[in-house]
């Protein structure tokens, strides 16, 4: 399946826009896909922590996901 | 009131928002844009938002605050785009019947805002540019 | 920025005036007039200050306060004759270069306000009034 | 000597108003003189406390007037 991954700051910076397609196994789940992440963009291993929002929600490794969901990397926050 | 805007912010407008004749005290978070930062001179300051999800994570922040403190009324107020020193980045304030309250709620709603809301900054100098905190 | 007043209190204005481009945060506590206390309607509150003194007292808790914490500038203005609910009685700002002094600093100069300022206020209510503290 | 005392909030309403000229030794000290109000307005006695302000200043029992002095009462302040 493809899936559809937003970025912001610093993650759309190395990725070199605010969304890439990403493809992934049918069930696949959240971990899955910041393994094929950092794999397409080594850098996203050098942030302070990489979090992944599925449905403007915060999303476990575990979570699965589906082509329907909004999907976001959310590299470390500095709002305030 | 949860609002994320490109225009300039209003303090008086956000503690108006909270004012009831039933709270006694109100305290008001400004977090303003600093002209310097680890020795370097700032420029500048770009702040990008993922709105929707930014506007759900601070509205979880306000009823985790209402769960701890007998909060009156609260609001948050963030501002992205381009700001210069010492523009107003975010106010954030809560009314509640005595002062005591209104100070810790206050502040618990700001720390939690630098950890979970997803807005970011870039700090841009005269030789350079860096989004805050993104690295170790 | 210390002042007693008749007239109204702007917060953006005692805001305003602790704002720099040094600081990053500002901690700003608005007292207002409270509908009822003790489970009575409150119709209005006099306020009545010895000024010259109480000046003098503002600016000892602020010496004091910069002492304890790096403040960049600080601010307290007072009101005094007669408020109605929900009006402002008292408005003090801290900016500080960190957020957390900004509180801490704030909660200070109103705790201490509180114990050491020659400014009382008279409760009026519907069947009667009382200084509020006067008596154990 | 004769002292003139300034009086606010609860403690003009006791004394029914806003200065009062009170007679002390010469050479009395603020404790001389709050023995001396309480003794002419005993419901001084029902305050949660009762200072004395010497010239702006918040003064100790101990401290010697003078006629020229700007002396206060304050009684419990409430501000805020």
């Amino acid at each position: 399946m493809k899936v559809k991954v937003l970025l912001f700051g610093i993650a759309r910076d190395i990725a070199g826009g605010a969304q890439q397609d990403v493809e992934l196994d049918t069930g696949a789940n959240v971990d899955a896909l910041k393994k094929k992440l950092t794999g397409m963009f080594p850098r996203f291993n050098d942030l302070k922590s990489l979090m992944i929002a599925v449905n403007n929600e915060y999303a476990h490794g575990s979570t699965v996901l589906s082509e329907s969901d909004e999907v976001a990397i959310i590299p470390p926050v500095s709002g305030g | 009131m949860i609002e994320i805007r490109e225009t300039p912010l209003d303090v008086a407008e956000v503690t108006q928002a909270v004012t009831t004749p039933t709270a006694g005290g109100i305290d008001v978070f400004v977090g303003t844009v600093r002209n310097e930062t680890r020795g370097k001179k700032v420029v500048r300051l770009e702040f990008e938002a993922y709105e929707k999800m930014a506007l759900s994570e601070m509205e979880k922040i306000l009823i985790r605050a209402r769960e701890k403190w007998p909060i009156e009324k609260c609001a948050i107020v963030h501002r992205v785009g381009t700001l210069l020193p010492p523009d107003i980045a975010v106010v954030i304030a809560v009314s509640t019947p005595h002062r005591v309250a209104s100070f810790e709620a206050c502040r618990f709603i700001i720390d939690t805002l630098k950890e979970t809301v997803p807005i970011w900054k870039k700090e841009i100098f005269e030789d350079g540019a860096e989004w805050v905190s993104a690295h170790p």
